[in-house]
C-alpha cells in the first residue's frame, strides 16, 4: 500500500523556445554612461552576427514561471529519502549556502592581490587541514573539480612520482568492482587497466592481487569501503604487497562517509586518494554538480601536487608556483572554491566528534535496511556492511523482475530509487544507501516499500514491470533517444531555414 | 534500531574492522560550532576580501551583474538537491532544462550539437582536443600562445601521457592576433587540431577564415575556445570551427575565487559520438509523450570504462542552469544590448590609454603603461584594484596590463584610473 | 481537455507535532560566554514553566523538508494566473525580496538613534512622495498594517477634522458593492452604516445618493474602479454632492491597480482614501499578508495624520511627535517597513512611464478576457470594466450549477479560480482580475478552461458539481469545520492527561 | 488582442473615462531602473543605518539569530506568493501550516484557542479590549502604565469612538510591578478587562495569581501580553488569563525598523466565536480525509459586514510563518535553552549596573545611570547602541534607561558598557 505520495495536479510547461515573443526580455540595464561604440567600426562589420536565432524571448515572470514548474517535476533530498548508493545524498545544509554567498567570498577575483585575497585563502588552508586530519594524509590539494578530477590528478601524481625515480610503469590494478572512472582514469593517464576479480566476500583477493602485482605495476586504485559497501579487511596487507613491489596504493574515497573519524586512509598504507566533498561533505548536488575532487596524499608526493601550493609564513598566506616536480595544473584557479566553503562550514557544523557520529548512523541506517530486507532480496555478499547495503535482483530477476523495474515501481511508492546495475560484479544490483541524515520514520516508509514491492512481485508482477504509473510522465523509452539522438530543440519548419 | 539490528551498540557495528586499520584517537578538528559562529566566520574572512573595491580585473574570469531572478531559482531544493538525472521519470524537471542549455549553448555558438557541461573552459580544452585525436587518428596538437595561459597548462598537464605532444603557435607583436605563417609552418599531416581563442587573452578578436581554410585544408580540425561567453552577444560565432569549447563564468557565475564555473563542449552532429561527459536527449514516454532523459551513455566511463570518451562523471550542473536561467533573462536583445555595453565601456576606457595592439577588441585590451604594479599599486590607494601585469604570462610584455571593463563599470572609476595612469 | 496541468505524485506529511521524538531539534546555539544563571533563583521557582507539553522535536532536515512538502500543497503566482478579483494577484519582484533584506535596512531598530536610521527614513519619505504624486494627495502615512487598517486610519482622520469643527456626525455611507472592511471599518470607528444602492451600470446611484447625504453625514466610502471593475462615471459630482453638505469622501483604493498613471483620487474630490501596496504594489501576498494600507489624504486632513510624522528639515530626517491634533498611533513604530522598501523598489524599477503602461496593460488583459467570456456567461454591468470583469453565474445555476462549482472545477483545469461570491450585488458572482504581469499564452489557456467548464455544464454538469477531482484533497467540508471548531492539534487520548 | 478586444489603440479603452476625472499629464516619477541601480540604492540607505553596531535596545523589538533555513522556506514561492488561502484544495500547504502555527501559540500561551495572526503586538490589545467588552457586555478597560507605551497609545486611537474607556494602573516605584492597590481601587462592575504585560515595559516579570483572582472576583476579564515571546520558553505561562495578545518578533523576524511583525491571539475554547480574525479548522475531504480550511469566517467582515468581530482581513500570515518555523526548529527544548542564554546575559550585565527596580526580570531591566543621553553618545563612539533613554515615555525616570541582552550580546560588549557607565 503507497503511504508516502498522493497525486496532485502539477503544471505544464513547454520549452522557453516554444513560448517566445518577439521583442520580449526579462532584464533591464542601467543606461550607458559612456558613448556607445558603434559594434561594426569596432569589430569590422563581418565580425559582428546576426541576431542569435531562436534564442529565447520571455519575460522575468515567464522565467521565473518556467523553471518554477519544471522543478516541480523534479525528486530532491529537500522532498525525501534519496538512496542512490555510491553517491551519498545526504541533507545539504541551507547555511552553507548563505555562507557561500559572503559578498567578499563570492565576489573575489582569482588574480586580485594576494593581499586582499586573505580571507579567501585562509579558508582553503583551513579546509585542507581538517581533510589532511580526517585522512591522516600529510596533504592536500582542493584543486580538482570532481572525484574523477580527483582520480586523474592522483594517478599523475603516482605517475610523476614513479618517472622520478626512472621508471612510470605500465599497469594500473582495478578490482573489478570498481566505479568506471577509475580505469577510465588510469587510461588517460596512459596507463594499463589490469582488472583484479573480488573474492566471494566482495573484497579484493589478495591472492590475485599479490600474483597480479609485478615490477609494472604502478599502483593499485582501491575503493574502501568498497563498491558492495564491505570494508577492505586486508587492506594494510593489501598495502604491502603494493609498497613491497615499489608500487603505490591510490584510494577512490567516495565512500569516505563510511570512515570518517573511524578509519583513516593515512593509517592504513593509503599513498594517495580523493574525497568527493559533494558526497562526505554535504555540498549540493544541483542535478549533477558541481562537485569538488579534494585530493588527500603522503608527504612522498607532496612534490608532484599540481600548481599553486598554498603557503603560510609568518600569519600571510601566498600561492607557490614554484613547483619544478609538479604535474602543472588540472585546471585553471584554485579550484571549485564555492564548494570548498560549503565543505568548511559542514565540517565547523559538526566538529570532530559530530563528524564521527555522523559515520556511525550512517552505518547504522545501512544496516537496518539490510536487516528490514535480506528476507526479500538477495544478498550477494554476507560481510558486514557499512554505509550502504548491495543486494541482488535473483530471485526477483526469477519472476521477469529486475533491478530496474524495481526501481521505477519505488517512484510510486514516493522515493527516489537506489543505484541500479552497480557494482557490476553484483548480478542485477540494489544498492542502497540512505546517509545518516535520514530519520527512522523515512526509513521505516522506505523499507515497508521494497517490502510491498516485493509481494507485489510474488502476486502480480506487472504493476512492478509497468511502473511507474504515477507519475507526470511515464516509463521513457531510452533506446529510441539513443538510437537517432535527438540533443537541442529546432524550430518547427517555416522558420527551420532561418535556423542556424 | 540497534535492536532490530541485533547489536547491543552502535560501536558493534564497526567492530568488524581490523585493529590495524581502525583510527583510536579523537579527530583534533574542534567542537560543532553554531550556525551563527559559522556564520560569523565566513563574514569576517569575506571582509578581508577587496569588498568595495572597483575592479578591471579580467583574464578569464569576469565581473558582471547577476540577475536574483537566477540565484532564487537555483535554491529552489528540487535543483539544488537532487542528484544526476538518471531516473528520467522523476527528474524531467532537470532534464528538460539541460536540454534547453545544451540548445541555447548551439544557438550562441552555432554548433550543431552540445552537451551537458564539462568542470570549467579550462578543462574542456584538451577534451576537445582528445576528442579531435579520436576523430582524426592524429595526435598533434597546436595551441596558440593567445589562449588563456592557465588553459594551455591545463592541456600540457592532460596530453602528458596520452601520446599528444602539443606546440604553440605565437602571435603578431603588432596586432596580438595568432601568427598565421607559424600556423602554416607548424601544421602538419599528424595534426589532430589547432586550437585558438578569440577574443583572446589580449582581449583581441582573432580573423578565423584564413586560419579555418588553413586548417582544414591539412585535414586538420579548428578548436574554438572562448573565455568571454558576453562576446558571442555581438561576435559572429565560430560557424566555420569543428568543436566550440569555452567558460560561461560571465553568464551569472560569480567570480568566487575561481570557481565553480562552467565549461561547455559544442561540435558536428558527425562527432555527437565523440563528445565527452552528459548529453541528454529527446524521447517520448509510455503515453508518447514528448520526455528527455541522458542518453548515448556508452561514450560513458560507467559503461566503457577504460575505453570511454573521458572519465568525466559529475559535471557542474547547477552553474549551468544559472547561465541557463541567464540566457533566458536576457534571451536574444538583451544579450546583445549588454556586450554592446561591454563593447561601449572598454573602447571607453581604451581611448584614454595606449593601446598595445592595433586590432579589434571587445571587453578586454592591452594596454601599456610602464610599470603595472607601480601603476596597481597607486590604484589600490582609490579602492581600485587595477588590470593584470602581463610579465608573469608573457615576460615580453613586462610593461603592460590587461585591462578589463564590462557593464558594471563605472565612467568615474576608468576615469581615476586614466588619471592614475598618466 | 485540460490542457494545463499533469498529475504527479506529490509527499504526504503529518503534523509536526506527529513526527516529533524527545531529545530532538533543529538548531544548535553557541556556547554562553557568561555564568549560567539558576532560572528558579532568578525568576522564583514559581515563575518558571515545565517544558511546553507537545511542543514540536525535530530535526533541521525534517523542517526543511516539512514545509517543503506542505508548499508542495499550495497554488501560487510563481506557477500560474491567480485571478482573484480585488486582490491584484501581479508577479512579486525577487530583486524585491532582495532589497527587503539589505543589512542596514532590514536589521534597523526602530528606537536606534535617528542619526543611525537616516537611511531607512529617507525610503520612507521616497515612497511618501511617490504615492502622493500617484495619488494626486498631498500627504501619506505609511504606518497601517493593512487595507483594513488604513480604512480606519482615513475614518478616524475624517472623524477628528469633523470633531474639530465641532461635529463629528453619525453616519458613513457605504454602496451595497462595498467590500466587507468598509462598514465593519465605519462601525469601529463609531459611525452607523447606511448602504446606498447601486444603479443597473454597477455604479453608485446619484439620485439615491443625493437623498441619503445630510448634515448628520460623515463620509462616503467609494471604491474607484469599483467592485465591478466599472469607473464611477459621475465621481466628481458625487464628491461635490458630500462636499456640499460638509461631509467627506473616502476612497478605498484596493482597486488602484486601474488607475495607476490614468486618473488620481485627488484630481477627482476624494479627500482621503488608502492603498493595499500588496497589491497595487506588487508586494507578496504570503498567503495572507503582511501587507501596507498607506493612506493619502489632502492637505487639510494632514494635522490629523497618525503621529509620529516624518519631517526633513536642511538634509535630515526626524520624526515629530508633537501632533496635537493627530488621531494617535494606529501601531507601534512607523508601518510594515519591509513591504514599503518592497513598493518602492516596485515603483523604482516602473517608473512612471512604466506605472502607467502597467495599468492600460492591466486593463487590456480584464477585456480581453471579458470579450473571450461573454458569450458564455452572463455579463451583469454591460458598462465598460477597467482591471477586473464580474459575470455571474445565472445561466449556470440555472442548470444547478454555482459559481462556487465552476471555481473548484477550474481548480482541475491548473487554475487558481477568480474571487467566488463577491461583490454581493452581483447574484452569484465571478470576479477576475488578471492584471498586467499575465502573458497572452497564460489567458488564452484561462479563457480556454472557462470555456470549456461552462460546455462542460451543458453537456455534464456532474462533473463541474462535484469537482475538483484531481487535487490531493478533494472538495473539504467547511460545515463541518465550523459546526464544532478544532482549531488546534491534541495528543492522542495516553499524552491527553499531560495535555495543557 | 486589441483586435479580438475591437479596439484600435489601448488608450481606447480608457476612453469613457470622464474628462474631469481624467490625468492629463506625466507621473513626475523618473523612468524606470534597472535592478542593479536599485540594489545599489538601498544599499546606500542601509549602509546609514548603524550597520555594524552592537546593540542593547529592546523595548518590544529583540536582537535574536535567524536560522537560515526560515529564511529559505519563506522564499518557496509556494508560501510566498500565493494569497488568503479561500480555495481549500490547492492551498493545504498555508493551512496545514496555520493550523499548526495556532497550535504551536496555543502549547506556548497555554491558551485553548489561537487565531492565523493579528498585524502585530500593539494592534491585538485593542482587539482583545473589543473581545472583551464583547465578552462582559461592559465597557471599561484598565490597563497597566508598564504595558509598552506605544501598545498604549494604540489602545487609546482604536476605543476613543467605541464607548470604551480606558484607565491606567500606576506600578509600584520599589519592584516596577503594577500596583495591585490601585488595580483595586479602579476595578468596577462596568470593567470588562485588565491589561497587563509581562514581563512588562521595565522587563519585570509580574505576578498574576493575586491580580487574576481579583479580576475575576469582579467578573471581568484577564488580558495578558507579551512584547518577548522568548521569555515564554521559560516563564509559566498566563492561564490564568482570558484573552493572550504578544508579539512573535523574537521569532525569526528581523527588526526591519519596526515591521512587518506578526501579533498572536489566544483565548479560552468558550471565547472562539469572538476572537478577531482568521481561523483554519480541520475538516475532512470528500474522501474522508484530514484537510483543513478557514473556517467560522462568519465572525468576519466579508459576512458580517458591521457586525463583525473586527475589520481585520489580510494579516501577517508570512511573517506567522517564519515564526513556526522558528518554533519548529527550536522546539521543545531549543526554545527553553535559547530563553536561559538570555536570561544569563541579561542577568550577566545587569550585575555591572545599578538596577532601578528590584524584582525579577528576563533579558531586559531598567538601569540608573545618570544621564542616559550622555552614556548612549559616549557608546555611539565605541560602535554601541546603548539602551532606551526612559525619560522620553516616564518622566519620573529621565535619568534611567532600558537595557536589553540577548543571546546575540556578546560579553566583550557588555563589559565596554558597563565600563562606560562608571
Ligand atoms: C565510487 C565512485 N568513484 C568515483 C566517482 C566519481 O566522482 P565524481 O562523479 O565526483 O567525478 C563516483 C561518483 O559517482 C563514485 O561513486
Ligand atoms: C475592495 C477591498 N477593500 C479592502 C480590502 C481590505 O484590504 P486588506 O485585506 O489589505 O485589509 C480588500 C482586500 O481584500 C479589498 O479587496
Amino acid at each position: 500500500m503507497i503511504r508516502k505520495v498522493t497525486s496532485h495536479p502539477t503544471q505544464n510547461e513547454s520549452l522557453l523556445f516554444e513560448m517566445s515573443s518577439p521583442g520580449k526580455k526579462g532584464y533591464q540595464l542601467p543606461e550607458l554612461d559612456v558613448p556607445a561604440v558603434d559594434p561594426k567600426k569596432a569589430l569590422g562589420a563581418k565580425n559582428v552576427r546576426a541576431e542569435i536565432d531562436g534564442f529565447p524571448e520571455v519575460s522575468e515572470v515567464e522565467v521565473i514561471r518556467h523553471f518554477t514548474r519544471l522543478s516541480t517535476w523534479n525528486y530532491a533530498i529537500d522532498l525525501g529519502l534519496y538512496p542512490l548508493g555510491s553517491c551519498t545524498m545526504k541533507y545539504n545544509p541551507r547555511v552553507n549556502e548563505l555562507v557561500a554567498r559572503t559578498e567578499g567570498l563570492a565576489w573575489a577575483h582569482p588574480y586580485q592581490p594576494e593581499s586582499l585575497a586573505q580571507g579567501a585563502m585562509e579558508v582553503i588552508a583551513t579546509l585542507e587541514c581538517a581533510l589532511a586530519e580526517i585522512t591522516g594524509m600529510d596533504g592536500v590539494t582542493l584543486q580538482p573539480a570532481a572525484g574523477a578530477h580527483g582520480e586523474m590528478t592522483g594517478i599523475l601524481m603516482v605517475r610523476a612520482a614513479l618517472e622520478k625515480q626512472g621508471n612510470p610503469r605500465k599497469k594500473v590494478l582495478c578490482p573489478d568492482s570498481a566505479h568506471g572512472t577509475n580505469p577510465a582514469t588510469a587510461h588517460m593517464v596512459g596507463y594499463e587497466v589490469v582488472n583484479i576479480k573480488s573474492n566471494d566476500l566482495g573484497m579484493v583477493d589478495v591472492a590475485s592481487l599479490a600474483a597480479a602485482v609485478d615490477g609494472d605495476t604502478a599502483a593499485l586504485m582501491v575503493t574502501n569501503p568498497n563498491t558492495v559497501g564491505v570494508f577492505e579487511e586486508h587492506i594494510v596487507q593489501v598495502a604491502k604487497i603494493l609498497h613491497d613491489k615499489g608500487a603505490m596504493v591510490y584510494m577512490d574515497g567516495a565512500n569516505m562517509n563510511a570512515l570518517v573519524g573511524v578509519a583513516r586512509p593515512g593509517d592504513f598504507g593509503v599513498d594517495v586518494m580523493h574525497l568527493n566533498l559533494h558526497k562526505t561533505f554535504s555540498t549540493p548536488h544541483g542535478g549533477g554538480g558541481p562537485g569538488s575532487g579534494a585530493v588527500a596524499f603522503r608527504s612522498h608526493l607532496e612534490p608532484f601536487a599540481p600548481t599553486p601550493r598554498l603557503r603560510h609564513k609568518d600569519g600571510t598566506y601566498s600561492w607557490d608556483y614554484d613547483r619544478p616536480d609538479s604535474i602543472g595544473r588540472v585546471r585553471a584557479y584554485y579550484g571549485n572554491f564555492g564548494v570548498l566553503v560549503r565543505a568548511l562550514a559542514y565540517i565547523m557544523a559538526h566538529g570532530g566528534p559530530g563528524l564521527r557520529n555522523a559515520t556511525l548512523d550512517a552505518i547504522l541506517n545501512a544496516n537496518y535496511i539490510r536487516k528490514g530486507l535480506e528476507a526479500y532480496y538477495d544478498l550477494p555478499y554476507k560481510s558486514p556492511c557499512m554505509h550502504e547495503v548491495v543486494f541482488s535482483d535473483d530471485r526477483q530477476s526469477a519472476k521477469g523482475v529486475k533491478t530496474g523495474d524495481i526501481a521505477k515501481r519505488l517512484i510510486d511508492y514516493g522515493f527516489h530509487p537506489y543505484t541500479v546495475s552497480f557494482p557490476l560484479i553484483v548480478h542485477g544490483a540494489l544498492m542502497i544507501e540512505p546517509t545518516e541524515t535520514e530519520s527512522k520514520q523515512e526509513i521505516d516508509l522506505f523499507i515497508d516499500a521494497m517490502q510491498s514491492i516485493a509481494r507485489e512481485i510474488d502476486e502480480n508482477p506487472d504493476v512492478v514491470l509497468k511502473a511507474p504509473h504515477s507519475t507526470r510522465t511515464r516509463r521513457v523509452d531510452e533506446v529510441t533517444a539513443a538510437r537517432k539522438p535527438v540533443v537541442r530543440w529546432r524550430p518547427a519548419v517555416p522558420a527551420a531555414r532561418a535556423a542556424d | 534500531m540497534l535492536g532490530a539490528i541485533g547489536v547491543r551498540s552502535i560501536e558493534e557495528l564497526i567492530g568488524h574492522l581490523p585493529g590495524d586499520a581502525k583510527f583510536n584517537r579523537a579527530l583534533t578538528i574542534p567542537p560543532g560550532k553554531s550556525e551563527f559562529e559559522i556564520v560569523d566566520y565566513f563574514k569576517e574572512r569575506g571582509s578581508r576580501c577587496a569588498v568595495g573595491y572597483a575592479t578591471f580585473l579580467g583574464a578569464g574570469v569576469y565581473n558582471h551583474y547577476r540577475p536574483v531572478v537566477a540565484d532564487t531559482i537555483v535554491q529552489r531544493g528540487e535543483f539544488l538537491t537532487s542528484y544526476t538525472p538518471y531516473q528520467a521519470e522523476i527528474s524531467q524537471g532537470t532534464l528538460t532544462q539541460i536540454f534547453e542549455f545544451q540548445t541555447m549553448v548551439c544557438q550562441l555558438t552555432g554548433m550543431e550539437v552540445a552537451n551537458a557541461s564539462m568542470y570549467d573552459g579550462s578543462s574542456a580544452v584538451p577534451e576537445a582536443a582528445m576528442m579531435a585525436v579520436r576523430i582524426t587518428g592524429r595526435n598533434k596538437t597546436l595551441v596558440a600562445k593567445t589562449v588563456h595561459p592557465e588553459y594551455r597548462e591545463v592541456l600540457a598537464t592532460y596530453t602528458k601521457h596520452q601520446h599528444m605532444p602539443v606546440a604553440e603557435i605565437g602571435y603578431d607583436s603588432e596586432t596580438g592576433k595568432l601568427d598565421l605563417r607559424d600556423v602554416a609552418a607548424k601544421l602538419d599531416d599528424d595534426t589532430a587540431c589547432v586550437i585558438v581563442q578569440s577574443p583572446n587573452f589580449f582581449g583581441t578578436v582573432e580573423d578565423l577564415d584564413e586560419l579555418a581554410a588553413l586548417v582544414h585544408k591539412r585535414g586538420a580540425l579548428l578548436v574554438y575556445v572562448f573565455t568571454e561567453a558576453v562576446s558571442l552577444g555581438l561576435l559572429e560565432p565560430p560557424y566555420m570551427a569543428d568543436i566550440v569549447v569555452g567558460e560561461l563564468q560571465s553568464f551569472c557565475i560569480s567570480p568566487a575565487y575561481g570557481g565553480p564555473f562552467a565549461g561547455i563542449i559544442a561540435t558536428k552532429e558527425k562527432f555527437i559520438r565523440q563528445i565527452p561527459g552528459r548529453l541528454v536527449g529527446e524521447t517520448r514516454d509510455g503515453d508518447g509523450k514528448r520526455a528527455f532523459c541522458l542518453t548515448l551513455s556508452t561514450r560513458e566511463q560507467h559503461i566503457r570504462r577504460e575505453k570511454a570518451t573521458s572519465n568525466i562523471c559529475t559535471n557542474q550542473a547547477l552553474i549551468a542552469l544559472m547561465g541557463t536561467v541567464h540566457m533566458s533573462l536576457f534571451g536574444k536583445e538583451g544579450l546583445r544590448e549588454l556586450a554592446h555595453q561591454n563593447l561601449s565601456k572598454a573602447h571607453y576606457l581604451a581611448s584614454k590609454l595606449t593601446r598595445r595592439f592595433d586590432a579589434p577588441f571587445f571587453n578586454e585590451f592591452v594596454a601599456k603603461v610602464g610599470d603595472p604594479d607601480q601603476l596597481n599599486a597607486k590604484l589600490l590607494e582609490r579602492k581600485i584594484v587595477g588590470g593584470l601585469a602581463l610579465g608573469r604570462f608573457y615576460p615580453e610584455l613586462a610593461d603592460c596590463m590587461l585591462l578589463c571593463a564590462t557593464e558594471t563599470t563605472k565612467k568615474e572609476a576608468m576615469d581615476q584610473l586614466a588619471e592614475a595612469a598618466q
